[in-house]
């Protein structure tokens, strides 16, 4: 043991890919130096401007230490965005490289492309999807029933850091060292010691445990915000749909995120201290594995899917004017889908070996969901039905989502059936019906919700003509990518496969690389969409705060909402009380008294605690072991100091709430009332006209 | 939003906020809450450990299994220790609540970790014994859960453990203040909750261990 | 004060009592194997109960509906987990081993 | 707007449009014949099933992918329909905005898919039992007994009753019942061949079975379909149907191979490699594939113990 051992770990020079790209330069690991290249000269390029810009201070004392619900929310948005891009470029990538290797080894090299579907997958799940939703749930939700913030605004940024930290953990792997070849799901024993001895597999359980704690401590902190912390009135059947998706999500997170703690915590038990869980020897047993991976995994799906489901039930109902149809047969049908989740784990191994007793069970119980399932695309339907359908991009982002799940609802009924799922399971029809159900069950969701809530953050609405543009981006590209692989799954492709033997095979793949290239373009027009519209800003402002006439709580205080959200804590009497208050004359109406307001001091506790535990975390994969220490030393310390600091909150003075308020009432009073068909013009200031 | 009665509840043993205004008491109310559902998330964790025991019980690949290694005696008193300081925090909590002076307080206080620390030394005398005889968690499947779920446990008295010390620091330093209060009692339903883990444990692992 | 500390008092002689019988039923091998270890799974829920009821002080009171809500659905989603995972790798092994 | 400037309008319009149209045309034309010829890609999957079980599960597939058109037709149609019938623009369509709930509604968006759910479960118990990869394919014909066992990157074939072993390449006789029972030798694999039989998992340590039979003799083709490393994608072998007679004329000569496969070359075979060409062994080593099974034999490679050394 030397002391650079000591000290580096397993870290050597040739675990940077730049030596590697240098000493072997082949495409494939000239591709992977790029890709390093571009991750360290991306983060060096932010921290040059941010330091040329002179913006640290405002960056550290406005957004990192914030504990607002809203800029943290904002913040996990802008993060999964980061890492979207970094994933839809490795699908971009893996799809060039199957329209090349037909009988061809291509582009990339075995490993490699193994590497990029276990980071897309890892990344997709965890790092972009769970995060966008966590992002738009964390800023919405407050807002919708009525409170100031969340139960546990500290424990927010820490979940927020947490996940930042797995992310950074996952873009570090592109410049030292491999990430794991062995898919998101990790099965072991091709992921234990005897197989993979590098330090691929630890990056993948490390990364997604710091994911898994931020997730559970989101569930544990919306959960009980909205047990505990609606307003006065907001009863249960009174929450808006969103909402209660939020609330079945945060159940889920609670509960599934335990599974998948422990089925990593065992992997590394494995990996690390010489166990056999998992082993092909001494008594190990994969199927433990397999097991626990899927009973934390199938609740995941559905972690990414309701918190979608509630977006659509938002924007389907104030985008046809109209209130929603079958508010209790969604909550119903929420709930039972919640808890029907936990239920159906085994139909992810299926071809395991059970008896076709078990099989059937849970072949039934995956039926089941069905039923509520459709019932929710009916009752978004209905809400049009007899409604005036604006084809806003959230709306069109939302028809497209109700006829495209349903054809992945199709196929995700063929896969429910065990016989049928011997056939296609591990191919890559499998591939295409999970993209089918989490392109537009969650990506579609979150623009639909982005487009819909971003004018209420930031007081401007986006550009439309970008979103059309995005749309016909997102939605023909989704088809030419995923429908070739039905095909071709339905052929016996494997999943996974990174060359491809059949010439019959190139139209199909061909297809679905100008697919593939189509969503990158979709997402370029998102981020055109933003530039665009931020320079037209002065025309699309809508200070007032409701520009398309919607109808929760969460569109009745000025956009970009004030720090402490409310004012005054509204009373609620019924669903969709904004709209009511409307119709009432009851909106925008100063209150008769004014309090002080205490909102939390901004903290770098949360900061410190994630990065801590980033720190602990690398350090256990490169076997650094001080610094694995030092690490979760330092935030243990941070946490135990924290708990005694005692002036961690802040007052707002009545007088100053009453202020700011009176201020946004003269706004409004000076702001024309818009009728529907005008609000995509600059005359929409985000006041509302009501038309019976 | 949830009412609070007036009078103080029992279960919340050592809240008298009584006169606090209720921003305070909806306060305390979620904080105590919210543990419960990192409890209940904990208990999932520990039940899926459970499953994986009972699926790993007879995978000793020829390695020594229960009938050699526990010990009837040390599993005995472990329980009687830790029992015992569930006990003693009951008489924190009730210390507590009825403002009994801070001295009752530290004094319960020490009792629980003076016996949650001997149960946690006779556990750690227990493996040690356990891999001088090669019971070591590489040896086997069965062995590798054994440690992995009884382990944890003990992981989780020796977060207690600190806890409880940074609890009485924290008394020293502030004295019984609302936020310490709340603390305590969230410390308790912890140190509670690991009581109840361990009956499992010592019921499900040890005594069926022990019984064939 | 009284009801109170009588609360924690039966709660821990019921808790030692309960461990007790647990224990003399192994030690002293009053039962075959199976049926001890049945008892002792039961003996193991009441005392789970007592738990709740005089240390954690869950009860059917009103107020506290919130955590008794949530005690009684987590003991949903760990008996569907645990009685799932006990099924399906029994089963497994069963065909496999 | 005069008449002339409309017309200059509609031309200047026009032309791209109509030039559009053509090559829209033509593209299209050129990608259905794209798509004919590539759908032929279809036959080499389960659509092209040449066997009694990959049939029975390809008329399930045609059964379920029917009923379900009936469930998501309704919405295929009624999504656009409404939404662009009740859109702003049109002042025609009736504005109900307080209209949030009917019975009659909710009578059709529970039941009718209630039971749909249940006339497919029904199906879904029956084939699942009566598909059940464990069970025979018909209870008189004693079927012919293959082992497989997965490695990294190849599939051995051991025929315990003839005393011989092929490395992937699996010849077996048309008509007849096949029953294999699958291990593995190294990580977990998945034994798919789609035109024959849908997938089961081979895992070290652990036996489990598959029944199948081929219809006709022709040439099919198997893979491993659970990703295992970098010779993933090479893990194919051909599945060989032949007549009774050319099946024993095969074991045969195969028999007359000098290869052995005794403990010595399992751990040799055992090693991760990708093979050129099917291999056939004459003779094995009697209860071989019990031994994989108890690990009685240390697969050929393991790299823990290089790792253990380069770290040590």
């Amino acid at each position: 043991m030397t002391f650079w051992h000591i000290l580096l770990g397993r870290l050597t020079w040739d675990s940077l890919v730049f030596v590697e790209a240098w000493r072997n330069p082949t495409i494939s690991e000239i591709i992977g130096g790029l890709a390093g290249g571009v991750a360290v000269l991306g983060a060096a390029l932010l921290f040059g401007l941010i330091t040329i810009l002179g913006r640290w201070r405002y960056l550290w004392t406005v957004w990192l230490t914030s504990l607002d619900h809203k800029k943290i929310g904002i913040m996990y948005m802008v993060f999964a965005v980061i890492m979207l891009c970094r994933a839809l470029i490795e699908a971009v990538l893996m799809r060039t490289q199957q329209a090349i290797a037909i009988n061809n080894p291509g582009l990339v090299a075995p490993d490699h492309f193994a590497q990029l579907f276990s980071t897309h997958g890892t990344i997709m799940v965890f790092f972009v999807g769970m995060p966008l939703l966590t992002g738009l749930m964390n800023f919405v939700m407050p807002l919708q029933i009525g409170s100031r913030d969340v139960a546990f605004p500290y424990m927010n940024s820490i979940s927020l850091w947490l996940t930042v930290g797995g992310g950074i953990m996952m873009m570090a792997s592109l410049v030292v060292g491999k990430f794991s070849t062995g898919g998101w799901s990790g099965y072991p024993p091709y992921t234990e010691l005897a197989f993979n001895g590098g330090v691929g597999p630890d990056y993948w359980i490390w990364a997604v445990s710091l994911s898994s704690l931020g997730a559970m401590m989101t569930g544990i902190n919306f959960a009980v915000t909205v047990y505990k912390f609606r307003s006065p009135g907001m009863r249960w059947m009174r929450l808006p749909l969103f909402t209660w998706t939020t609330l079945c999500t945060a159940i889920l997170m609670i509960f599934a995120m335990p599974p998948l703690t422990v089925a990593t915590l065992l992997l590394a038990a494995d990996r690390y201290l010489g166990m056999h869980f998992f082993t092909n020897d001494l008594g190990g047993n994969v199927m433990n594995f397999v097991n626990l991976f899927w009973l934390f995994g199938h609740p995941e799906v559905y972690i990414l899917i309701l918190p979608a489901f509630g977006v659509y039930s938002e924007v389907v109902s104030a985008f046809s004017s109209k209130e929603l149809y079958g508010y209790t047969s969604l909550v119903i049908a929420t709930m039972v889908i919640a808890i029907l989740s936990f239920t159906v784990w085994l139909h992810h191994f299926f071809t395991m070996g059970q008896s076709a007793g078990v099989n059937s069970f849970f072949g039934i119980a995956t039926m089941l969901i069905g039923i509520p399932t459709g019932v929710k695309i009916y009752d978004w339907i209905w809400t049009m039905f007899w409604g005036e359908v604006r084809f806003s991009t959230s709306m069109l982002f939302s028809i497209a989502f109700m006829i495209t799940f349903v054809i992945g609802g199709m196929t995700g009924i063929i896969l429910a059936t065990p016989p049928l799922d011997y056939l296609v399971h591990n191919t890559l029809f499998l591939v295409a019906h999970f993209h089918n159900m989490l392109i537009p069950g969650t990506l579609y969701g979150v623009i639909a919700g982005y487009y819909y809530w971003f004018p209420k953050a930031f007081g401007f609405r986006l550009s439309e003509k970008w979103g059309r543009i995005a749309f016909v981006c997102w939605v023909p590209g989704f088809y030419l990518a995923f429908m070739p692989l039905y095909v071709m799954g339905a052929s016996g492709v494997a999943r996974r496969t990174q060359e491809l033997f059949d010439p019959a095979l190139r139209p199909w793949v061909i297809a679905a690389e100008i697919g593939a290239l189509l969503l990158l373009a979709g997402l370029a027009s998102l981020f055109i969409q933003l530039y665009v519209s931020i320079r037209q800003r002065h025309t699309t402002r809508v200070p007032v705060g409701d520009p398309w006439d919607a109808r929760g709580l969460e569109w009745s205080m000025s956009a970009p909402p004030p720090e402490y959200n409310f004012a005054v804590i509204p009373q609620v009497s019924r669903r969709d009380p904004f709209h009511w208050q409307k119709i009432n004359n009851g909106a925008y109406k100063p209150a008769d008294h004014y309090r002080d307001i205490e909102v939390p001091k901004n903290s770098m506790c949360g900061v410190l605690i994630g990065l801590g535990m980033t720190a602990c975390f690398t350090g256990l994969v490169w076997h650094m072991w001080w610094l694995a220490v030092c690490g979760f030393t330092f935030s243990l310390g941070t946490a135990i100091a924290r708990s005694f600091m005692r002036d961690v909150r802040r007052t707002i003075p009545a007088a100053e709430v009453e202020a700011q308020h009176r201020r946004w009432l003269e706004t409004t009073a000076a702001a024309l009332p818009i009728p529907r068909h005008l609000e995509m013009t600059p005359e929409n200031e985000g006041l509302a006209k009501w038309q019976g | 939003m949830a009412r609070l009665t007036t009078e103080p509840e029992l279960r919340h043993a050592g809240l008298n906020l009584a006169d606090d205004p209720r921003e305070v008491r909806e306060q305390v109310e979620s904080d105590v809450f919210g543990f419960w559902v990192f409890l209940m998330s904990d208990a999932v964790m520990f039940a899926l450990l459970f499953a994986v025991y009972g699926t790993m019980r007879h995978a000793t690949a020829g390695g020594p299994g229960p009938e050699q290694e526990f010990k009837f005696h040390s599993a005995f008193w472990e329980t009687a220790l830790l029992l015992t300081s569930s006990f003693a925090y009951g008489m924190v909590s009730l210390s507590m609540k009825h403002a009994r002076g801070q001295l009752w307080l530290a004094l319960w206080l020490g009792i629980t970790f003076c016996l949650g620390a001997g149960f946690l030394k006779m556990e750690i005398h227990d493996f040690l014994t356990m891999f001088h005889d090669g019971a070591t968690p590489e040896r086997s499947g069965y062995l590798s859960s054994f440690f992995v779920l009884v382990g944890m446990h003990g992981f989780h008295v020796l977060s207690g453990l600190t806890w409880i010390l940074l609890m009485g620091v924290q008394l020293a330093v502030f004295g019984p203040d609302d936020r310490v209060k709340v603390n305590l009692i969230r410390l308790g339903l912890f140190w509670h909750f690991l009581d109840l883990i361990w009956v499992v444990i010592f019921s499900v692992v040890y005594l069926e261990g022990l019984s064939l | 004060m009284r009801r109170d500390f009588i609360t924690y008092c039966f709660g821990y002689l019921a808790a030692l009592s309960l461990t007790g019988i647990a224990f003399a039923c192994v030690f002293y091998r009053l039962l075959p194997p199976v049926q001890t270890f049945a008892l002792v799974l039961v003996l193991a829920l009441i005392q789970v109960i007592v738990h709740m009821r005089c240390f954690l002080h869950i009860s059917l009171k009103r107020s506290a509906r919130a955590d008794l809500q949530l005690i009684l659905f987590s003991a949903m989603i760990i008996l569907l987990m645990v009685g799932g995972t006990l099924v399906v790798l029994f089963n497994l092994s069963a065909r496999m081993m | 707007m005069s008449k002339t400037s409309t017309g200059l309008i509609t031309r200047a319009v026009g032309s791209p449009i109509r030039r559009l149209r053509k090559g829209v045309t033509m593209g299209l034309t050129v990608m259905a014949a794209g798509l004919l010829s590539g759908c032929s890609v279809l036959s080499r999957g389960f659509l092209g099933a040449a066997g009694p079980v990959a049939a029975a599960e390809r008329h399930e597939f045609y059964l379920v992918g029917a009923v379900m058109l009936l469930v998501i037709g309704p919405v295929l149609l009624l999504t656009p329909l409404i939404a662009w019938h009740y859109r702003l623009a049109n002042t025609k369509s009736a504005f109900r905005p307080q209209w949030g709930f009917s019975w009659i509604l909710e009578g059709l968006i529970w039941i009718p898919p209630t039971i749909i759910v249940i006339v497919l479960a029904v199906f879904l118990v029956d084939d699942t039992v009566r598909l059940d990869p464990y069970r025979p394919l018909s209870p008189g014909l004693s079927p012919l007994q293959v082992q497989a066992v997965s490695l990294d990157w190849k599939w051995l074939f051991i025929y315990p009753d003839q005393h011989i072993a092929s490395v992937n390449q699996l010849i077996l006789p048309a008509g007849r019942p096949v029953h294999v029972s699958l291990t593995s030798g190294t990580v977990m694999q998945s034994l798919l061949m789609p035109q024959l039989a849908g997938q089961i998992l081979a895992m070290a340590g652990m036996t489990t079975q598959l029944n199948f039979a081929i219809s006709q003799p022709g040439t099919y083709w198997g893979e491993n379909a659970q990703y295992n490393g970098a010779g993933f994608d090479k893990q194919k072998f051909q599945v060989l149907g032949v007549n009774p007679v050319d099946f024993n004329r095969w074991v045969a000569s195969s028999r007359q191979t000098p290869r052995l496969l005794d403990d010595a070359a399992y751990r040799t075979l055992s090693r991760e490699s990708v093979l050129s060409q099917p291999v056939t062994f004459g003779s094995v080593e009697p209860g071989l594939f019990a031994k994989i099974v108890h690990q009685a034999i240390r697969p050929g490679y393991l790299r823990q113990h290089e790792d253990a050394n380069s770290h040590g």
